[in-house]
């Protein structure tokens, strides 16, 4: 198993240097320019000089080896120095978004707790949610709370967030009126700070749409597979060695089937979880919660490449991890698998 | 000899049906038998004739839909199985009745420990503690003979071999020292050496523990090894009930005839064809009105397209369900 | 009853020398006994119909604004209202229905071929897997939108100059999106084809002497539909949306081209006012998704003949 | 009294990425940077100048501003401190130019430093700004939101190269503003606090404001004017009946500004067609068959009926309009020839210019159809005028092909990209645009003939039309030869005139107003459309 | 069938020598080779025209193995194997493809190695498909003609695999394996999944095929007393080599080594007079693993009558009495294994 994952790791290192490169690409050859967003009055020239600041006069191939460097090396050393107070950086550049001219770690460190909180809330809560239906589905098959899971997960597969979103704020923001204790906030307020239960109770009203959204979303896509994995395993041998063995209904299903079913759908979730990190763009949107998504987003708009690059790598990272992770997962969910 | 007076088991009339989408399938028609302590019953039959099923429909074992009981009586210690509520049907599952099935490489759970599974009724139906259970399944994997059994508890099923798996399965069966072991072909997917290990271990097993035990196989080798009595099913039915040795010596169903001509020997002369029974085994739609065997039947007339022959006793513990019984007994006697 | 078991026999033997029809007979006779897929079928059906027809049976522009009739609720005139250009609703969900459903279905039939050749590749030759899985990698985690944008930039033109601005676009798009798509299909069709190939039918016709790439056809492909068939229904309903998004950021079909996914965002501003606006492109893109998960229940069952059998 | 009326929180659907309006030219910066830092003087809504960190303001009469049109004295208000303490002094001001005009700073406001030669402190509260040349409106400096002064002491190590790396700066300038920032958390919300040195003791009336930022506007007039939950949301563009029934909920109101801003359509006068080699695509070498014709453009915009227009798509919020320079009064032209929309007209004009109808109803001259490819960024009411005009241009018998193009690259100047706003490559483009509000004289500027965009310029160049005319070039000169006010602004409603209703090179739509919504308890608010839209938020209280 | 041919006046078919087949097993972070599953390990038998081998020996012994390296399903290790007077142990698997009408195979689980999703027809029809140039008719004319020759109605042309028993599905497997007319088919187990019943029929059908058609048969088994039917010569294999090779009688009636003795012993006989008669050898132990076979005799842990020198040397295959090979010490001073 562990050598398994070294394997895995050292081939992950040079599959992501090259994926960083296509994405470097793919970023530098689109088309998009960080300035868009400057007025019109702006004149050529002062455009021609913001640009030479933000230094895209160099030729592409230097400015992907310094950001190279700046992600593996320098920005490390900054994290170093923030965690052990050490100065290994020494005022180095770093990364710098060409929208807000920071340095993007500190944005990405500022915006993925908010990501976190929400999207993760929202996925727990899937979680949760889809594996009782799919569970119940597929130990009822065609019963009418299998059909209505069935309709209920398609929808919430095909109505996109941004509907589902908007409708939810119609309903609890817009006809509940303010003063009821049903109403609840469609703003994120990312200022608040948990330090009483009344901030508590706030920050937990807050999150309730945007995760709700999400929950939907996720709960619609977990149940099917979780339905057709215990459909799969309930029709097994073992659930009738069990049931001989004398142990009752709750126990086998529960028990014996539920854990082998969870095998193929914890290695799904798990591979839904880098896209907890990138966020939920449109739902973070909407409900303005400061997440990674929504970061990812305004810097596509504003072309800001080492904020895209930087992210998306982020995220390119996490996919080959958890890619990893799902593998390993399965072998530990799963005895019979062995990596040697 | 075992006393006939007080069967442990005794299943009257059990019959079973399938709903499918293709119609009803009935897999177990009026089956009868009963089961003294400390005896081992031995079942043959073609495959689908309804072995399996009727084992497992004794204790509900069958997934409902499509399987449904239509009449019948199991009973056991006074009380009938059929009838029971689930919780006490469930104390004598595992905990009365063992049972051991067909296949060894599935039949266990994959992804926990053996020592899991066999602890585990003992912790639910005797409510044993961790450490007593420890201890218990520690003996009982040693008395089916693995070595090492202290540190194999802690393995995982893939990590035994098909012969190894099976007596896991033996030893999941003994658990709560049942009164009745039911084995469904518990040899068949294994090869011979080690089918000559296990029926061994259930030799001795039977002399240690004097359960009762239902053997259901289509090796009439092993029934021959080990069995005290045979029942033989055609169709979803019992067509003949013997002692072990008079079922080799003097069959009297032509079923039971016929498949004992169709295994080749591994001593003796060696016959220049194998002989086989012809045709096909009868998809059971509807409940049989005539003999399920007829059209394969070398003795068929036609009284047995019209009566389904009912099972009687021609010499003691010896029944047979064919018309022609004892027509046929004199005509082999004539010959 | 020997009578009647000999004229069994009798008609039997007459049928016997019926040659070997088409199997796929035999999936559309399964096909349609099932309850759902009919269903699903009927739905889906009734949606082509209306998108084909629907032209001639409610002939009325799509795009023609009338600044008299705007926002007008439902009407016999105007059967699902009108928006605020004062264009039939109806008329747009028809007109907006054919791209959607050209965009859905040929993106999704792209994305699952691509992501379904992939994953068989990546499954069947071992030497291929681990770079077509890190390729699949590598495009799981490729930004979707300065791709998009890329491709834009690249392709419009000399698709639009060689194809027209409408099937142009529609390639570029329904490329993009399939592109982008099929990480997941290969991935799952992988892991089936890594458990179809140790099977013995494989086996066994190897040893007939099936070249690979026959292997992969007679044998794989169809024993992976099933959860291509989950892949495609839910790849349809992401096509839809990503087509939506797509029109949103500008990269789509020109803004006078409806289609499902536009008409629910331009409607979404609306909704507290006018909510149809909203529900009708939901409810017909909802019905799409729905028929065609229903649908893919039916295909997957009928494909396979031992549940056919029952 | 100072923070009496506790907090205020505030809404902008495009969230500030930093507080820094040298580093960007955005919009979105401007405003939440203008609560902090302030300029010398700021426009009022009509664009009267009002001084802020300035005593007065410098004119020819009071002697500020030099005879000779070459330099202009700001005399500084003495009592002002910066919110860290420290006071206020003209070094501050000579450093904000040095800080912008150091050739590796990249800073955006540049071209407001156009033309300066030299910022010198005559003494610690008087400045002095000297011009190469004569200018005559020399305003452009150190006034309106776009030059605040920045602190010398906070951002003395941030010049040139430097500049983007003082993330600290960036985020959190000092300023003389009525609210100092507390926190900022960038692309998303910036926390303030009352300055307490402000130089009016009684002001801000709030002592803490929030401003929050993202989503888009739909969304941000919901949360003041249905939820609630927001003071005040800036830039609220929604459609018209929506911003109706919103405001019918009684929570709020909305209020408009009307600036420069004018939505207009600009006519291509080179051929963009692709089968022409890349490089001479949209250049002077090949004009454009039709659109070079008077008559066709003057058609074009006929065609339109801009009342409705603006009806559909801005409600109170636009004006119909036929000017590019629609304000300030001074300067307006005040066209009204074109708000009627005419068919007839339009069709009759093409008739006589030898366009004739064909079979499927184009309108061609020798062989040359009138088929025409709209572009414009992606947008929902852009698109909604895009339908309504793509109809009535087929009543002339014009055939038009939409394309939008996302923002980011329309708006954008990558010379790589083919869609972009400056490489046109299309026929006719939509887009809208405006100046500071108070002198169009660069502004109108635009289209001389040396402004061309082209390969040779690197796609470079404002004159997105490609107009190139010794008329227009001639009047340009002699405007920006001209200081008389009166002269200057005859002449700018000549050129206007010229571009608009007399050649129809650009066809003006809608004269666009800025809305902000507010609730009903927030007072004081007075939207500005020519400065930071809340340039009075010192004045804003709670109604009780 | 005519009992017992003279072995040596034929024509050998199918000569296998020093075949070795390993599985490599990989470990360590840089997948480096570090031993093998010696799934076969230097085997060598013949087999004459027109007759039966059986292989018989216990589950993972390499019995499957063997008999797919010989149809170069494998690649094998080492080791030549000429089947006609051919040498295909080296051959490509594109050079190898014409070859394949020649030697086919029948699987040992007739449901698992049918494609559940093609009709009865299309998958006897496979191999036409593969090698001819057949009109759709002629094939369809073919496969009755097959479907005939292992008796199948040809009503169920249209038929899927799962709707049959699996005797008749064993047929489908046959006939296809038939379809090419080829010389030598190898068995792999095909009746193991078989009802008793059944398996009679299977066999049979199998013998009048060989009869008809003049076919070779590697028969892998173990069941012990179906072996004993159908074979002519009969190679025992214990874990990757072959213990022992003789003629079926003389194998059957004087096995010499000790694990073909103990095999023959566990064989339950249906007749209750000969239990009393013979005694058990049952067999203690797992086999070892083939990743890690012992150093000496592969079955010296397991044997009850091991010396001291099968801990250590390996026993040669010799040829102990004609026709009759075997691998054990006991023989080497001529000693008979049994007393
Ligand atoms: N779930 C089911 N649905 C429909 N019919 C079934 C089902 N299970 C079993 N049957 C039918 O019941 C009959 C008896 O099956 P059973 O499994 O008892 O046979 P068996 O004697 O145990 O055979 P084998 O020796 O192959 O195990 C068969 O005809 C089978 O087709
Ligand atoms: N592809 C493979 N990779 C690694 N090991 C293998 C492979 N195939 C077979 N083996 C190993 O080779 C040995 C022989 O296997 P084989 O299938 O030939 O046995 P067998 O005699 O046919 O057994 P059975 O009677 O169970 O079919 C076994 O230990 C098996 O685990
Ligand atoms: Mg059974
Ligand atoms: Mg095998």
């Amino acid at each position: 198993m562990l050598t398994f994952a070294l394997r895995r790791l050292m081939t992950a290192i040079p599959t992501l240097l090259f994926i960083s490169l296509v994405l470097f690409m793919v970023l530098e050859l689109s088309p998009g320019d960080p300035l868009a967003d400057m007025p019109l009055t702006i004149p050529p020239e002062v455009r021609e000089k913001i640009r030479l600041a933000m230094g895209l006069g160099e030729p592409w191939y230097i400015r992907y080896v310094l950001w190279l460097n700046n992600f593996f090396v320098t920005e490390p050393m900054y994290w170093i120095d923030g965690t052990f107070g050490t100065d290994l950086a020494d005022g180095r550049q770093r990364i710098l978004s060409y929208q807000t001219r920071s340095p993007v770690f500190d944005t990405i460190g500022e915006r993925i707790p908010q990501t976190l909180k929400v999207v993760g809330t929202g996925m727990i809560i899937g979680i949760c949610l889809a594996v009782p239906i799919g569970v119940i589905s597929a130990y009822r098959q065609y019963s009418w709370f299998d059909q209505i899971g069935t309709f209920i997960s398609m929808i919430g597969f095909s109505v996109p967030t941004f509907v589902t979103g908007v409708v939810l704020i119609v309903i609890f923001s817009v006809w509940i009126p303010n003063d009821s204790a049903f109403w609840l906030p469609t703003v994120y307020d990312t200022g608040l700070k948990v330090t009483s239960w009344d901030t508590f109770v706030a920050q937990v009203r807050q999150m309730i749409l945007p995760s709700a959204v999400l929950a939907l979303y996720y709960a619609a896509q977990i149940s099917r597979y979780m339905r057709s994995s215990m459909l799969d395993n309930l029709s097994q041998d073992y659930v009738r060695t069990a049931r001989a063995k004398g142990m009752s209904e709750k126990v086998v299903v529960l028990i014996h089937v539920l854990r082998n079913s969870m095998i193929p759908v914890v290695t799904v979730i798990a591979l839904m979880i880098p896209g907890v990190f990138t966020g939920a763009i449109i739902t973070e949107t909407i409900f303005k919660v400061n997440g990674i998504g929504q970061q990812l987003l305004l810097s596509l708009q504003g072309n800001d490449a080492p904020m895209v690059l930087t992210i998306t790598f982020i995220f390119a990272v996490l996919i080959v991890t958890f890619n990893l992770i799902a593998d390993i997962l399965y072998g530990l969910l799963d005895p019979r698998i062995r990596y040697d | 000899m075992p006393d006939r007076a007080h069967p442990v088991l005794q299943v009257q009339d059990l019959k079973t049906v399938f709903k499918t989408r293709g119609g009803e399938v009935h897999a177990v028609n009026h089956v009868s038998f009963s089961l003294q302590p400390g005896e081992l019953l031995g079942v043959v039959g073609e495959s689908g004739s309804g072995k399996s099923v009727t084992m497992m429909s004794l204790l509900g074992l069958l997934p409902s839909p499509p399987a449904m009981n239509k009449g019948g009586k199991v009973l056991f210690q006074g009380k009938d199985l059929l009838k029971i509520s689930p919780n006490e049907l469930r104390k004598i599952r595992g905990g009365e009745i063992g049972f051991i099935f067909q296949d060894p490489m599935t039949s266990l759970n994959p992804v926990f420990t053996v020592g899991y599974q066999i602890m585990e009724p003992l912790r639910r139906h005797m409510g044993m503690s961790k450490e007593q259970a420890r201890k218990r399944a520690q003996d009982l994997l040693e008395l089916v003979g693995i070595p090492d059994a202290g540190q194999r508890l802690k393995d995982f099923p893939h990590q035994f071999s098909g012969g190894m798996r099976q007596r896991v399965m033996i030893a999941i069966a003994l658990t709560c020292d049942p009164k009745v072991l039911i084995a469904d072909e518990p040899t068949t997917a294994l090869d011979v050496t080690i089918q000559a290990q296990i029926l061994e271990l259930v030799k001795d097993l039977r002399q240690k523990l004097g359960m009762a035990i239902v053997w259901i196989t289509h090796d009439l080798g092993v029934v021959a090894g080990i069995a005290d009595r045979v029942m033989v099913m055609y169709g979803g039915q019992v067509v003949e009930m013997s002692p072990v040795k008079e079922v080799f010596s003097k069959p009297l169903h032509p079923y039971t005839q016929a498949l004992l001509q169709t295994i080749p020997s591994l001593r003796g002369p060696r016959e220049a064809r194998l002989r086989t029974i012809d045709g096909q085994p009868p998809i059971l739609r509807a409940e049989p009105t005539a003999c399920p065997f007829m059209s394969r039947c070398r003795h068929a007339i036609a009284r047995c397209g019209i009566e389904n022959p009912k099972r009687r006793e021609l010499s003691p513990g010896h029944d047979v369900a064919c018309h022609r019984a004892e027509e046929l007994i004199a005509e082999a006697a004539h010959v | 009853m020997t009578d009647s078991i000999n004229t069994a026999k009798a008609a039997a033997a007459a049928a016997s020398y019926r040659p070997p029809r088409n199997q796929w007979w035999d999936v559309w006779d399964q096909f349609r006994t099932h309850k759902g897929a009919m269903f699903g079928m009927c739905v889906f059906v009734l949606l082509i119909a209306l998108v084909a027809l629907g032209p001639w049976l409610w002939d009325v522009s799509a795009t023609q604004t009338n600044m008299r009739m705007r926002n007008k609720p439902m009407s016999w005139e105007f059967p699902l209202g009108t928006d605020q250009l004062g264009r039939d609703i109806l008329a747009r969900v028809i007109a907006g229905g054919k791209t959607t459903l050209a965009v859905g279905l040929t993106a999704m039939c792209l994305s699952i071929t691509l992501g379904a050749t992939i994953g068989i590749c990546a499954g069947f030759f071992r030497r291929a897997d681990n770079i077509l899985m890190r390729v699949t990698d590598l495009f799981l985690a490729l930004p979707l939108l300065p791709l998009l944008l890329l491709m834009v930039m690249l392709f419009r033109e000399p698709l639009v100059q060689s194809f027209g601005p409408e099937l142009g676009i529609f390639l570029l798009i329904v490329t993009a999106i399939a592109m982008t798509s099929w990480m997941n299909t290969a991935r799952i069709v992988r892991g089936e084809v890594l458990t179809i190939k140790e099977r013995e039918f494989v086996l066994a016709a190897r040893s007939i002497g099936t070249p690979a790439r026959r292997i992969i056809l007679r044998h794989i492909l169809p024993s992976v539909l099933s959860p291509v068939m989950v892949a495609a229904t839910l790849g349809i309903a992401n096509a839809v949306i990503t087509e939506s998004a797509l029109s949103f950021l500008g990269l789509g079909f020109p803004p006078d081209f409806p289609t499902w996914g536009r008409l629910l965002q331009d409607g979404m501003p609306y909704i507290n006012l006018y909510p149809s606006r909203v529900l009708w492109p939901a409810l017909a893109l909802s019905s799409l998704v729905l028929s065609v998960n229903y649908i893919g229940d039916g295909l997957r069952d009928a494909l396979d003949p031992r549940i056919r059998g029952r | 009294e100072r923070g009496a009326d506790g907090h205020v929180n505030v809404l902008y659907w495009q969230a500030p990425s930093l507080m820094n309006p040298y580093l960007s030219g955005g919009t979105k910066e401007l405003e939440v940077a203008s609560p902090v830092i302030e300029p010398l003087a700021r426009f009022s809504p009509t664009g009267e100048m009002i001084p802020h960190l300035a005593e007065e303001i410098p004119t020819l009469d009071n002697g500020g501003f030099a005879a000779d049109l070459k330099s202009i004295t700001w005399k500084l208000k003495k009592d002002v401190k910066w919110n860290d303490g420290s006071d206020f002094t003209a070094d501050d001001v000579v450093f904000t130019w040095q800080y912008c005009t150091h050739p590796e700073g990249g800073c955006a406001q540049l071209s407001k430093f156009h033309g300066v030669e030299k910022v010198e402190a005559v003494d610690a509260h008087t400045v002095k700004v000297s011009f190469a040349e004569p200018k005559p409106y020399p305003y452009a400096t150190f006034s309106g939101p776009m030059q605040p002064i920045l602190q010398k002491k906070q951002f003395e190590n941030c010049l040139g190269t430097a500049a983007p790396t003082c993330t600290e700066q960036n985020f959190k300038p000092i300023g003389t503003g009525p609210f100092k920032v507390v926190d900022f958390k960038t692309n998303d919300v910036v926390q303030y606090e009352a300055n307490p040195y402000f130089r009016e003791a009684d002001k801000p009336a709030f002592a803490t404001m929030t401003i929050k930022g993202g989503g888009d506007p739909e969304a941000a007039a919901r949360a003041v004017l249905e939820t609630g939950e927001f003071d005040y949301a800036w830039n609220a563009m929604v459609a018209p009946e929506v911003l109706a029934q919103m405001t019918a909920a009684g929570k709020g109101k909305a209020v408009v500004s009307f600036g420069t801003l004018v939505e207009r359509i600009m006519t291509n006068m080179t051929n963009p067609s692709s089968q022409l080699p890349e490089g001479e695509r949209a250049t002077v070498k090949h004009p454009h068959p039709f659109m070079t014709n008077p008559a066709v453009r003057k058609a074009l915009s006929m065609a339109i009926d801009r009342e409705l227009l603006v009806e559909v798509g801005y409600g109170e919020t636009g004006k119909p309009t036929c000017d590019f320079v629609p304000a300030p009064e001074a300067y307006a032209a005040n066209n009204t020839s074109c708000l009627k929309q005419d068919i007839e007209g339009a069709n009759a004009l093409l008739e006589e210019a030898g366009y004739v109808k064909g079979a499927d109803g184009i309108r061609a001259k020798d062989g040359v159809r009138l088929s025409i490819l709209y572009q414009t960024s992606t947008n929902a009411v852009r698109q909604d005028f895009q339908s309504m005009i793509k109809d009535w241009w087929a009543e002339i018998g014009v055939e038009t092909e939409l394309k939008n193009v996302a923002g980011a690259v329309y708006f954008g100047s990558d010379p790589g990209s083919p869609d972009t706003l400056v490489k046109f490559y299309a026929d006719v483009e939509m887009y809208a645009n405006n100046f500071d509000g108070t002198d169009p004289a660069a502004y109108l500027a635009d289209f001389t003939c040396e402004k061309v965009p082209g390969p040779d310029t690197g796609w470079q160049g404002p004159n997105y039309n490609r107009i190139c005319s010794e008329d227009y070039d001639a009047m340009i000169n002699e405007l920006n030869r001209t200081a008389d006010p009166a002269a200057r602004q005859a002449l700018a409603k000549k050129i206007n005139n010229w571009l608009t209703v007399d050649n129809n090179h650009i066809i003006p739509l809608v004269h666009r107003g800025a809305v902000a919504v507010h609730g009903n308890s927030l007072g004081g608010v007075i939207l500005n459309s020519v400065d930071a839209s809340i340039w009075n938020v010192k004045d804003w209280h709670r109604v009780k | 069938m005519s009992e017992q041919r003279p072995v040596t006046a034929q024509k050998p078919l199918v000569e296998v020598n020093g075949l070795k087949m390993y599985f490599p097993i990989h470990a360590g972070v840089l997948r480096r080779h570090v031993g093998d599953v010696k799934a076969v390990d230097d085997v060598s038998f013949t087999i004459y025209e027109g007759e039966t081998l059986g292989l018989v020996g216990e589950s993972g012994c390499g019995k499957s193995t063997c008999g797919r390296a010989v149809l170069r399903l494998y690649d094998p290790t080492a080791g030549s194997i000429r089947i006609d007077g051919q040498e295909i142990g080296t051959l490509s698997q594109s050079q190898l493809r014409p070859k394949r009408p020649l030697m086919q195979m029948v699987f040992q689980d007739p449901q698992a190695s049918l494609n559940a999703r093609m009709s009865v027809a299309a998958i006897i029809s496979e191999p036409l498909d593969e090698h001819t140039k057949m009109s759709r008719d002629e094939k369809l004319a073919r496969v009755y003609e097959l479907m005939d020759a292992v008796g199948l109605n040809r009503d169920f042309a249209n038929r899927y695999p799962h709707e049959f028993s699996g005797g008749q599905r064993q047929r489908i497997g046959i006939a296809r394996a038939l379809a090419l007319n080829p010389k030598f088919i190898v068995c792999d187990e095909p009746i193991a999944a078989l009802d008793v019943s059944i398996q009679a029929q299977v066999v049979n059908l199998l013998e009048d095929l060989q009869e008809k058609l003049g076919l070779t048969y590697l028969f892998i088994s173990h069941d012990l007393s179906m072996v004993r039917h159908i074979c002519d010569r009969v190679a025992v294999m214990y874990l990757g080599r072959i213990v022992e090779l003789a003629s079926r009688d003389t194998l059957y009636d004087a096995p010499l080594h000790p694990y073909t003795e103990a095999l023959l012993s566990a064989v339950p006989e249906a007749d209750p007079d000969a239990i009393g008669g013979k005694q058990r050898i049952i067999l203690q132990g797992d086999v070892p693993s083939p990743a890690n076979p012992p150093k000496g005799c592969n079955f010296c842990t397991r044997c009850p009558k091991v010396m001291e020198i099968c801990k250590t040397v390996k026993p040669a295959l010799k040829e102990h009495q004609p026709g009759h090979f075997a691998a054990c010490h006991l023989l080497e001073d001529g000693t008979a294994a049994r007393q």
